[in-house]
C-alpha cells in the first residue's frame, strides 16, 4: 500500500482477533451438520458402501477357496464411501456454493479462507470415519472378520486420512463444474473410477490390462494401503502407494488452482 | 438439424385466413411441439457438458478399455509349485505358457488366497501331484488343465488323437466387441435418465414448468417432444458409438441396422420412462440427483456393462435378468454381435417396454408441474 | 401547499474527517471490459453513503475491491487501513450480498452463531434476531424462508460482528412496505452507534431517505457526488403536474417547458422554471385543475446524470 | 364496460391448516390497470395464481371474460399472458427463439419481430437469455407474456430488482398495452409504481381485500390531504401522540426515525396549533415539513408496522 495514503490504524481498536480454533470448530460443525441433513448425500455416501458390503460380502458371498472377502470388502467399500464423501463434499457442495454466490458472501466475511477448507475436509474425514466403522462393526458381527485392535485402528486411520487426494479431484472438479452439472460429472468421475480400481470387483478378478491400468488411479492405492494393513493387498511397497497418493493430491492441487484463476477472471453481475 | 429448419418455417407468416389479423400469424396444430422440439435440441448442442457427457466420454472410454485390451498376449496361467523333492522337476516343464514359481508352501497357499497365482502344484512324496485350485475361477480351472497337460505331455503322454490349437483374436469374440455394445447400453440409460430426469427437474425448479403451464401449450406437445430430443440424441449416439467402433475397432455389425435402430429405440424410450418417473415430483435437483443415482447404480454394477454378469451368483441371476439395462445389453450384444433377429429379442423387449411402460404411466399420474 | 423549514434531519457525522475505506485511481478490467475506470471515493466513519447506478455501471465490481472479493487492474483500495484481500482487514467489516441460493439445511440461529465467530466481538445472538426481525424463525432452515425472510436473515450475517463497517447491496429487494421500514429504522440506528453502511440499492426512494451522501457511478466512472439535495439540484427544472384542456404539442411549444408527458388524464410537464409556464397555462386553460409543483425528484437527477445508458429507452407516446 | 376478471369468495387453504386466501372478492373492468397490494404472505401470489388458472380455489368462483376454467381452460389461456415472480428461462436459448417458442403456443400470437421492437430486444435478439442483465431478463418475461396477444395481462412484482431506467421501460409498456384496450392486474411492493400505474386498487392483508379504490380516493379516504412531519427537542416534557391527536384537524398520528407525522385534512389550522403547542411546552422545533400524503402512508397505516411470520 502506499505510503501516502491517510492509514487509519488506530481504528482498529476493539478487541483483539477471533478466537481461530473456534473458527475451525464451528466451521467444521456446521459443515457436518449441514451435509448429514441432506437425505441425499448422507444416504448416497454412508448407506451405499454399506449397503454394497451388506450385498456382496454377507449375503451374496459364496465362500469359494478361503478367501478372506469379509476383511477384503471392508478395505474396498471403505475406499468408496470415504472417496464419495469426499468427491460430493468438494465437488458437488462447493460448486453449489460457489456457483450461487454463497461462498462470495463468505470470502467476504472475516472467515480465514483454509477454515472453509479445512472444515470440508475433516466433514470428509467424519463421513469416512462413520462408514469405515459401521462396515468394521458389520463386518465384525456378521461376517466373521477377526481383526487386531491395532489393525482395527489401522485401516480406519488410513481410510479417514486417505481422504485428502479426493478432496483434492472434488476441489478440482469444483472449480470447473457449473451447480447443474457437478453431480453429473461428479458420478462419471467416481463411478469408473471406483470399477477400475478394484473396489467393487476385487481388482485380481479384473481382466489384466485392467489390473496394471488400476495402479495408476488413486483409489487403487488407497484400497491397496487399507488391505496391507491387513495383509492382503497386492504387495507392493507402502511407501509406492503413499507416493502416488501424495502425487495425485499434488497434481489435482495443481489443476485446482488453475481453475481458481480461470474462476477469478470472470466478470460478475 | 430438422426440427431447427422446421422451426423457422412455422415462425414465416401463415397464409392469411378471414378473420385474422394481418399483423398475427396463424400457428398450426403442431407449432408448439417443433419449436419445443428444436428449443431443446438447441439447449442441448449448447451445453458443452452435455456434448461432452454423451458423446465424447463413451468413446474415449471406448477407445482407453479397447486399446488396452487389444492384441493382448495368450493368458500366462500363473502357477506356484510347493518346495518338496520333485519341485524344481515339476516347474522345469512349466516353462512355454506359464508362469511358475517354486514357494514354500505356507507362501504358495498365501498367494494362491490373495489371487497372485491360478493354482498351486502340490508335489506328493509318492510322486504323484496334487493340484490346489478353485473351481469358482476360470483362470483356475483353465491353470489346472493346461497345467495337467503340459505335465503329463512333458512327461510322456501320448495323445490318442493328435490336436493342434491356434489362438483366435477375430473380431466379434474380442473384449472390445463385448464392451461397445454394453458402453452403448450404459449411454442410453444414462443419458436418457440424467437428459430427462435432471432437465425436467431444472425446468421445474426454474418455474419454467409452471410458466408453460399457463400457456396454451399442450402438456402432451411438451412430453412428446422432450420424448421426440430423446430419440434424435440416441441416433446420434448409436451412429457415433458403432461407427466409432467399426471404423477403428473393425466391431463386425452383423445385425439388420433396423432391427439394432428398433432395439435401441425401445431402450431409449425405456429410460426415457423411467427418467420421467424419476423427476415426476422431486422439486430440487439434489434429490433428483439423489433418486437418478440409486435407479442407475445397481445397472451400472449388475447389468454387465464391463464383464459378463454371469459371473454373479446363481441365485442373482434372475434378479439381474429382470433389469431393463441387462435386457437392453443382451439385445444390443445379440442384435450386433451375432445378427440376431427382432424376434429372438422378444422377451427382453418385453422386459424392456414392462420397465418403460409402467414407469411413464405411474410417471404421468404423479407428474408435477408447479 | 408546501411549508419547508429544513432540510430533513440526519445525523451529523462524528468524525468527519476520518477515512476508513477509499479507493484510489481503482480501475478493474475484466478481460477488455473495463468495469471501473480511475474511480477516487472515499466513505468516512459514520456516514451512510449510497451509491447509484443502473445495471452494469460498475457498482458491483467498486463493492467486490472494497471487499477485497477481487485485486483492481489499477490503483489501490484501503479498508481500515489496510488490503481488505486480507481476510484480518475485515475484521470489522459485514457484509450483505445478493446470493441465489444458501445452504438450506442450516437453521437461521446456526448461520448466525457460525458468522458470529469470525468476529472478535460478536453481537449476542438475541440482539441479532431482535434487529434483523428474525424473532420466531430462529429454528428455521434457510430454505423454509420467504424471500424477504431470507433476505432478513442475509442482514443478520452482516451485522452479527457487530462491524464498524457494514456493505448493504440492494438490501431491500423483495420487501414488503412495512419490512423495509423496519430494515430502514434499524440501518439509522446502527449508524447512530457510530457504524458506517455503504449501501447499494435501485430503489431511489431508499437512497434518499438513508443517505448522507450518493455517489453515481456511471460506465464505471463517477458522475456526480454529494448530499441527496445536491444531486436533485444538479437537475434544474420542476415538475408540473396537471389535468387540461390543452392538447400536449401546444403545451410542448410553451417557452421553458423541457419535456411532456400524458400520464394517463394527466400531464406531466418538466419545465425550467415553473411560474412563466404555469401563468400561461392558465392563460389558456382557465379548468386546469389537480395542479401540483414539485421540484424534480432523486430519480429524475438520476434518470439525467446516467442518461443514454441503455441507448434503447421506450418513447411513451 | 364489461368484466374482465370477476372472483367472489374466494378461498385457498394449504393442507387443511394455513387459509392463504380468506373470502376476497375482486372484479376488475375491461381495459384497467388494476393493482394488488399487500405485505408479503398476504396472499397476492395465490390470489393471482389462482386467478391464472395455475391453481386450484378451496372454495370460492372465478371468471375471466365471463368464462370459468374449469369449462373454458384452452380458451382462457388464449386470452391471458402471464408474468410470474422469478421465472428463469432457458438460459442457452436466444431471445428471439424464446420468445418465438412462446409465439408457438397461441392460434394466433403477435409477430415476434414486433413484440421485440416494443420491449427494447432488438438489439439483444441473438443474445443468450444467461447473457442478459436483470432489466433485460424482465423485459423478456413480460414479452413472452405479450407475444401471445393477450387481452388480459398479470404481472407479478415485475419490476422487483430493477434500475430506474428499466423500471420506467417496463411502466411505458405495461401503459401502451393498456392504451391498445389490455387490462392488467399487477403486484408490487413499490408504492410509487402503484399511484402512478394503477386505476384502481386493492390492498390485501391476511387473505382478505382491506381497501380498494383509486389511489386518489384511498390517500384522501385513509391519510387526509396532507402529513405534517416535524421533529422536536430540548423535551424533557415530551408530548405525547395522544395530545398531539387532539391538535385540530388532526386525523391520525404516527412515530417514524425521530419524526412525528400528522395525519391533516386542513393544515392551515393545524400547523399554527401546533406551534403554539410546542412553544407553550418550552420545546424547540427543529424541522417541519408538509408533504401530500402518498400511497405509501395509506399502505403503512393499513398494514401496521408488525411484521407477520409465513
Amino acid at each position: 500500500m502506499s505510503a501516502t495514503a491517510p492509514v487509519l490504524t488506530n481504528l482498529v481498536s476493539r478487541g483483539g482477533q477471533p478466537n481461530l480454533v473456534r473458527i475451525f470448530a464451528k466451521e467444521a460443525k456446521y459443515e457436518f451438520l449441514k451435509s448429514i441433513r441432506l437425505p441425499v448425500f448422507a444416504v448416497s455416501t454412508i448407506l451405499l458402501p454399506i449397503m454394497f458390503y451388506v450385498l456382496f460380502g454377507l449375503l451374496l458371498n459364496n465362500k469359494s477357496g478361503d478367501f478372506p472377502i469379509t476383511t477384503f470388502l471392508i478395505a474396498t467399500y471403505g475406499t468408496f464411501g470415504v472417496m464419495g464423501a469426499a468427491l460430493f463434499g468438494f465437488g458437488v457442495g462447493m460448486t453449489v456454493e460457489r456457483g450461487q454466490g454463497w461462498l462470495e458472501l463468505k470470502r467476504a466475511s472475516p472467515m480465514p479462507p483454509y477454515a472453509y477448507f479445512a472444515a470440508k475436509v475433516s466433514t470428509s474425514m467424519i463421513f469416512g470415519a462413520i462408514i469405515s466403522l459401521s462396515l468394521l462393526l458389520i463386518g465384525i458381527v456378521f461376517g466373521g472378520v477377526h481383526l487386531a485392535a491395532w489393525q482395527m485402528v489401522k485401516m480406519v486411520s488410513v481410510l479417514v486420512f486417505g481422504c485428502v487426494p479426493f478432496c483434492a479431484l472434488g476441489l478440482a472438479i469444483g472449480y470447473f463444474a457449473k451447480p447443474n452439472s457437478a453431480p453429473a460429472m461428479v458420478n462419471l468421475i467416481y463411478l469408473p473410477l471406483s470399477f477400475c480400481s478394484g473396489l467393487w470387483v476385487p481388482v485380481q478378478f479384473l481382466p489384466k490390462t485392467l489390473q496394471h491400468f488400476a495402479t495408476y488411479l488413486p483409489p487403487y492405492h488407497l484400497s491397496q494401503l487399507a488391505l496391507n494393513v491387513v495383509g492382503i493387498g497386492q504387495g507392493g511397497s507402502q511407501w509406492w502407494h503413499v507416493r502416488a497418493l501424495i502425487g495425485a493430491t499434488l497434481l489435482f492441487l495443481g489443476i485446482a488452482r488453475i481453475g481458481y484463476s480461470r474462476d477469478q477472471g470472470k466478470l460478475y453481475g | 438439424m430438422t426440427a431447427h429448419s422446421t422451426a423457422q418455417l412455422e415462425s414465416k407468416p401463415a397464409d392469411k385466413k378471414p378473420g385474422i389479423p394481418a399483423k398475427g400469424r396463424r400457428n398450426s396444430h403442431w407449432a408448439g411441439y417443433w419449436h419445443l422440439l428444436g428449443a431443446r435440441l438447441k439447449e442441448l448442442r449448447r451445453e458443452p457438458e452435455v456434448v461432452f457427457w454423451i458423446f465424447a466420454f463413451p468413446i474415449l472410454l471406448a477407445l482407453g478399455l479397447g486399446i488396452a485390451f487389444r492384441n493382448k498376449p495368450a493368458d500366462v496361467s500363473r502357477v506356484a509349485v510347493v518346495a518338496g523333492t520333485d519341485a524344481e522337476n515339476t516347474a522345469g516343464l512349466l516353462t512355454n505358457g506359464f508362469h511358475a514359481e517354486v514357494l514354500p508352501r505356507a507362501a504358495a497357499l498365501q498367494a494362491f488366497r490373495l489371487g497372485k497365482v491360478d493354482l498351486v502344484v502340490i508335489p506328493r512324496s509318492d510322486g504323484s501331484l496334487e493340484y490346489e485350485y478353485d473351481p469358482s475361477r476360470p483362470e483356475s480351472v483353465l491353470a489346472k488343465a493346461s497345467v495337467n497337460d503340459a505335465i503329463q505331455a512333458g512327461s510322456g503322454r501320448k495323445d490318442v488323437v493328435p490336436t493342434s490349437a491356434h489362438i483366435s483374436s477375430e473380431p466379434g469374440a474380442r473384449y472390445i466387441d463385448f464392451l461397445i455394445p454394453g458402453l452403448l447400453g450404459m449411454n442410453l440409460m444414462g443419458s436418457g435418465m440424467w437428459g430427462i430426469g435432471f432437465a425436467l427437474v431444472e425446468m421445474r425448479q426454474r418455474k419454467l414448468l409452471k410458466r408453460f403451464l399457463a400457456t396454451p401449450m399442450r402438456r402432451s406437445d411438451f412430453l412428446m417432444a422432450i420424448g421426440s430430443s430423446r430419440l434424435v440424441l440416441m441416433i446420434v449416439e448409436l451412429v457415433l458409438l458403432l461407427g466409432f467402433g467399426a471404423l477403428v475397432f473393425k466391431l463386425p455389425v452383423r445385425g439388420a441396422l433396423l432391427t439394432i435402430l428398433l432395439v435401441s429405440t425401445v431402450g431409449a424410450l425405456t429410460f426415457a420412462g423411467l427418467g420421467l418417473l424419476s423427476a415426476s415430483r422431486a422439486s430440487k435437483i439434489e434429490t433428483a440427483n439423489g433418486i437418478i443415482n440409486v435407479v442407475m447404480l445397481p445397472m451400472w454394477v449388475f447389468s454387465g456393462c464391463f464383464f459378463s454378469y454371469e459371473r454373479f451368483p446363481a441365485i442373482m441371476q434372475p434378479f439381474i435378468k429382470a433389469l431393463p439395462l441387462t435386457a437392453l445389453n443382451d439385445a444390443l450384444r445379440s442384435t450386433i454381435l451375432e445378427g440376431g433377429s427382432l424376434r429372438a429379442q422378444g422377451s427382453r423387449l418385453l422386459i424392456m417396454c414392462l420397465w418403460g411402460g409402467v414407469s411413464f404411466i405411474l410417471a404421468l399420474k404423479w407428474f408435477r408441474w408447479a | 401547499m408546501t411549508v419547508t423549514i429544513q432540510q430533513p434531519i440526519r445525523r451529523p457525522l462524528r468524525h468527519s474527517d476520518s477515512i476508513i475505506a477509499e479507493l484510489r485511481g481503482a480501475t478493474k478490467r475484466y478481460g477488455t471490459t473495463c468495469a471501473l475506470n480511475k474511480v477516487d471515493f472515499v466513505v468516512r466513519r459514520g456516514e451512510i453513503v449510497s451509491l447509484l447506478g443502473p445495471n452494469g455501471a460498475g457498482k458491483t465490481t467498486a463493492v467486490r475491491l472494497l471487499l477485497g472479493l477481487t485485486p483492481p487492474t489499477e490503483g489501490m483500495v484501503n479498508v481500515f487501513g489496510g488490503d481488505p484481500r486480507n481476510p484480518v482487514n475485515r475484521l470489522q467489516t459485514g457484509a450483505m450480498l445478493q446470493v441465489g441460493r444458501v445452504p438450506e439445511t442450516l437453521k437461521v440461529r446456526e448461520h448466525i452463531d457460525l458468522f458470529s465467530s469470525y468476529y472478535a466481538n460478536p453481537m449476542p445472538l438475541a440482539e441479532v434476531i431482535e434487529a434483523a426481525g428474525l424473532k420466531g424463525l430462529e429454528n428455521k432452515p434457510f430454505g423454509e424462508l420467504s424471500g424477504g425472510q431470507r433476505q432478513r436473515a442475509l442482514f443478520a450475517l452482516a451485522i452479527c460482528g457487530d462491524p464498524d463497517l457494514l456493505f448493504l447491496d440492494e438490501p431491500t429487494v423483495g420487501l414488503d412496505v412495512e419490512a423495509r421500514r423496519l430494515l430502514w429504522d434499524e440501518i439509522r440506528k446502527l449508524v447512530a452507534r457510530g457504524k458506517t453502511v455503504l449501501l447499494t440499492t435501485h430503489y431511489l426512494q431508499e437512497a434518499d431517505a438513508l443517505a448522507n451522501r450518493i455517489v453515481v457511478i456511471n460506465r464505471g466512472e463517477i458522475v456526480a457526488q454529494g448530499s441527496p439535495a445536491d444531486i436533485k439540484a444538479q437537475t434544474a427544472g420542476r415538475k408540473i403536474r396537471c389535468v387540461s384542456r390543452v392538447p400536449v404539442e401546444e403545451v410542448r411549444a410553451l417557452e421553458g417547458v423541457m419535456e411532456v408527458k400524458q400520464d394517463r388524464d394527466a400531464l406531466e410537464i418538466h419545465v425550467s422554471q415553473a411560474e412563466p409556464v404555469l401563468r400561461e397555462l392558465l392563460a389558456r386553460d382557465m379548468t386546469v385543475r389537480d395542479l401540483e409543483v414539485t421540484s424534480a425528484g432523486l430519480e429524475e437527477a438520476f434518470l439525467a446524470l446516467t442518461q443514454n445508458n441503455n441507448g434503447n429507452s421506450v418513447e411513451s407516446r | 364496460m364489461s368484466v374482465a376478471v370477476r372472483c367472489r369468495n374466494l378461498k385457498k387453504t394449504y393442507d387443511g391448516k394455513v387459509e392463504a386466501v380468506a373470502g376476497l372478492d375482486l372484479e376488475i373492468q375491461v381495459g384497467e390497470c388494476f393493482g394488488l397490494l399487500g405485505p408479503n404472505g398476504a396472499g397476492k401470489t395465490t390470489t393471482i395464481e389462482i386467478l391464472e388458472g395455475l391453481l386450484l380455489p378451496t372454495s370460492g368462483e372465478v371468471e375471466i371474460f365471463e368464462k370459468k376454467w374449469s369449462t373454458h381452460a384452452q380458451e382462457l389461456r388464449e386470452l391471458i399472458g402471464i408474468s410470474l415472480q422469478e421465472t428463469r428461462l432457458g438460459e442457452k436459448l436466444s431471445v428471439r427463439e424464446t420468445i418465438n417458442l412462446f409465439a408457438s403456443f397461441y392460434q394466433n400470437p403477435r409477430q415476434p419481430q414486433e413484440v421485440m421492437e416494443d420491449m427494447a430486444l432488438t438489439e439483444k435478439a441473438d443474445a443468450w437469455v444467461g447473457k442478459l442483465s436483470g432489466g433485460q431478463k424482465q423485459r423478456l418475461a413480460v414479452a413472452t407474456a405479450l407475444v401471445g396477444n393477450p387481452k388480459l395481462l398479470f404481472l407479478d412484482e415485475p419490476t422487483t430488482g430493477l434500475d430506474p431506467q428499466s423500471r420506467r421501460q417496463l411502466w411505458d409498456i405495461i401503459r401502451t398495452f393498456q392504451q391498445r384496450g389490455g387490462t392488467v392486474l399487477l403486484t408490487t411492493h413499490y408504492m410509487d409504481e402503484a399511484e402512478k400505474l394503477c386505476d384502481r386498487l386493492s390492498i390485501v392483508d391476511h387473505g382478505k381485500i382491506i381497501a380498494s379504490g383509486t389511489p386518489g380516493e384511498l390517500i384522501e379516504r385513509t391519510c387526509g390531504a396532507q402529513m405534517i412531519e416535524f421533529a422536536t427537542s430540548n423535551g424533557d416534557a415530551t408530548i405525547s401522540r395522544e395530545e398531539w391527536r387532539k391538535l385540530p384537524g388532526v386525523e391520525a398520528v404516527h412515530q417514524d426515525d425521530g419524526l412525528t407525522v400528522l395525519n391533516a385534512r386542513e393544515p392551515h389550522a393545524t400547523i399554527p396549533a401546533l406551534l403554539a403547542a410546542v412553544e407553550e411546552r418550552g420545546l424547540r422545533l427543529d424541522h417541519l415539513t408538509t408533504r401530500q400524503a402518498s400511497l405509501e402512508d395509506v399502505f403503512v397505516q393499513l398494514t401496521g408496522r408488525h411484521l407477520r411470520e409465513e
